[in-house]
């Protein structure tokens, strides 16, 4: 029997270091994020470039992992197991003849996709890794630790042009011979002269001290919009007869009623 | 090793050194902080106050300055340029009626009493009114008249004849170039002045609304 | 007289001053803060750019430093100093291995999709990774992607720059040697086979966000 040469030593090895990382796989399976991640973790113990790996070794690598898992009554999640069915597919393609008949992407490229993948995870990790390993803020340099806040002030320009000016002044001036707005939209109105003609008939007859309500028209008494108009000018109508002499007016307080009375009747 | 052994076994570092660090402490702390808290932060054998006295000289006339708040060290923001710690918002709104009409009356009646100003409008000026348009330096007091009660007069400022582009008062339009240009039509001008409803605050308006629901 | 008047009478103050001020305006901030923020509190005519310039090379070797984060300007401790800062030093939350890995993928990769996500880290993406990632404002939503679905992207943030003390996204390690080997190309699955990858309605998601995932 011949002694094992330095390369079946070597193989052997390889083998049993194979064996060993594949046990631990099994005892870590938890630890795993994922088939993607077992399988970059299986690649690592071919010891190549990631972009020389055998994904034929590596697919058998796998399918070992998933019946050992088996063998010893791991659950594998079901992402685990659509893996190995896949790597299976691609096993057989990858050992197989190339059907002519057959369309789509071919083992190889399958293939160069699956280790395209491995090698990309793998940068995204080293990445993440110096990323992490920056100076980070808040741990190794830090911002401002007294801020000023900023105070906000409102500051108010007022404008006016010429024209605001002038027209305002043209307003003034003429406002005289305007007829108020107001005065043109109303029309439940009992004018200043309609209270004085009326009073004027009504004061002979007021003896005695009389509320000035009494004195308002009939029909002008309920609505307060048009009580109110009529109160306004009757009493106007009536300051003006005191001021003619020919009325007498007194109120004993504030918003008590206001009472009239003919002048001289006593 | 523990920075314990550190500091005994090496000198301290360089005066220069010592700056920096009291530097960077004194930028990222959260408060004043103390000479002495400064101390326990910096290596063993660190001359906290040459450190400080060098970096205060260093933000001499800078836009920080170092000062000390009570028993503690802080950068503050140069006084002279505290402005800058502010956020103007400017807004700008249009003088109200009765503004613009007592500034009209003063500009045109000028020297006016307030008395005056009143008798046109034929309503009170409030007080607020007149502070406004002094503050915004449009009107001064112009010589008492020699009328009982020496009222004072307003008269428009240099400023008022800037703003709006005059050389002086008699440039002001007459009446008669108001009426020329249709200013003084007697039809409301649409959404203008004249349409307005009076909203200004003098007392005489407080007055008619109270009244008017007085005879409700 | 109005502040726009004032703006074209005077000249900028001289650019030892702009310096000052605008030191000042950094200095008390936290956040960077853009040029333009800058200029909008400076007089009109100042020269931010060159102030910065300035400034940045004035601070240089000393205690703190100026740097750029995105598009804005900040003082931040020179990170050597790290060390006398223990009191400031914020714990932040271990971050477990998928949240590292997905902020490393969005950060490269971005804008990225949570389905390219996935299809990088070959599992999917619990919802907890994603919130924790945007709730420490290191990610934020980008724009929707023009394809069938219109997926929503993520983006990293000036808040992620800021903390890893990157000027810009073009500046994360090794990003040019990633771009010119490929690896960031997005490179679909020839015929969509693998199906190891296609987890992505976010319903099923929703349901096991199992947020042990998230800490180691």
């Amino acid at each position: 029997m011949p002694s094992p040469t330095q390369q079946d030593i070597e193989a052997f090895e390889q083998t049993t270091q194979q064996r060993v990382a594949s046990e631990a796989l099994l005892v870590d399976v938890d630890g795993f994020e994922g088939p993607l991640d077992v399988l970059l973790t299986l690649a690592r113990t071919q010891k190549v470039d990631l972009r020389k790996i055998s994904i034929l070794e590596l697919s058998m690598q796998y399918l070992k992992f998933v019946e050992q898992a088996k063998k010893l009554r791991i659950e594998l999640a079901a992402d685990y197991l659509v893996m190995a069915a896949w790597l299976a597919f691609l096993k057989s393609r990858l050992l197989l003849p190339p059907d002519p008949t057959d369309e789509g992407p071919s083992a190889e490229e399958l293939a160069a996709h699956l280790a395209f993948q491995l090698e990309r995870l793998e940068a995204m990790r080293r990445s993440a890794a110096k990323l992490m390993a920056r100076d980070q803020m808040g741990r190794d340099f830090f911002a401002r630790g007294i801020p000023e806040a900023v105070s906000q002030n409102r500051k108010v320009t007022y404008t006016a042009t010429i024209l605001d000016l002038m027209q305002a002044y043209a307003y003034i001036k003429t406002k005289d011979n305007f007829e108020p707005l107001h005065m043109r939209e109303r029309d439940r109105l009992f004018t200043m002269e309609q209270a004085l003609g009326r009073m004027r008939t009504l004061i002979g007859h007021a003896i005695e001290w009389g509320d000035l309500n009494q004195f308002l028209p009939d029909g002008w008494r309920d609505d307060p919009k048009f009580r109110r108009s009529a109160t306004a000018s009757t009493f106007a109508a009536a300051l003006e007869l005191v001021k003619e002499g020919k009325l007498e007016i007194r109120q004993e307080e504030t918003f008590s009623p206001i009472q009239l009375k003919t002048k001289g009747s006593e | 090793m523990t920075k314990d052994q550190n500091d005994t076994l090496f000198d301290a570092p360089p005066i220069a050194e010592q700056e920096r660090m009291v530097e960077a402490i004194l930028f990222a702390t959260a408060e004043p902080i103390t000479k002495k808290a400064i101390a326990d932060r910096l290596p063993h054998g660190c001359d906290v106050s040459e450190a400080l006295a060098h970096l205060r000289k260093r933000y001499e006339g800078r836009g920080v300055k170092l000062v000390k708040v009570g028993d503690g060290w802080a950068f503050r923001t140069a006084p002279d340029l505290g402005f800058l710690m502010q956020k103007e918002r400017f807004e700008t709104r249009k003088l109200s009626r009765a503004a613009i009409e007592t500034l009209a009356i003063i500009a045109y009646h000028q020297p006016t009493t307030r008395a005056e100003i009143e008798e046109i409008r034929g309503v009170s000026v409030s007080r607020g009114t007149l502070d406004l348009l002094l503050e915004l330096d449009w009107i001064k007091l112009g010589r008492r008249r020699m009328t009982p009660g020496r009222p004072v007069t307003f008269i428009v400022t240099q400023v008022f004849l800037d703003h709006f582009g005059l050389e002086s008062e008699r440039d002001l339009p007459g009446i008669k170039e108001l009426r020329d240009t249709g200013l003084l039509d007697n039809r409301p001008a649409p959404g203008g002045l004249m349409g307005e409803t009076s909203q200004e605050d003098d007392d005489s308006d407080l007055e008619n609304t109270d009244q008017d629901d007085m005879f409700e």
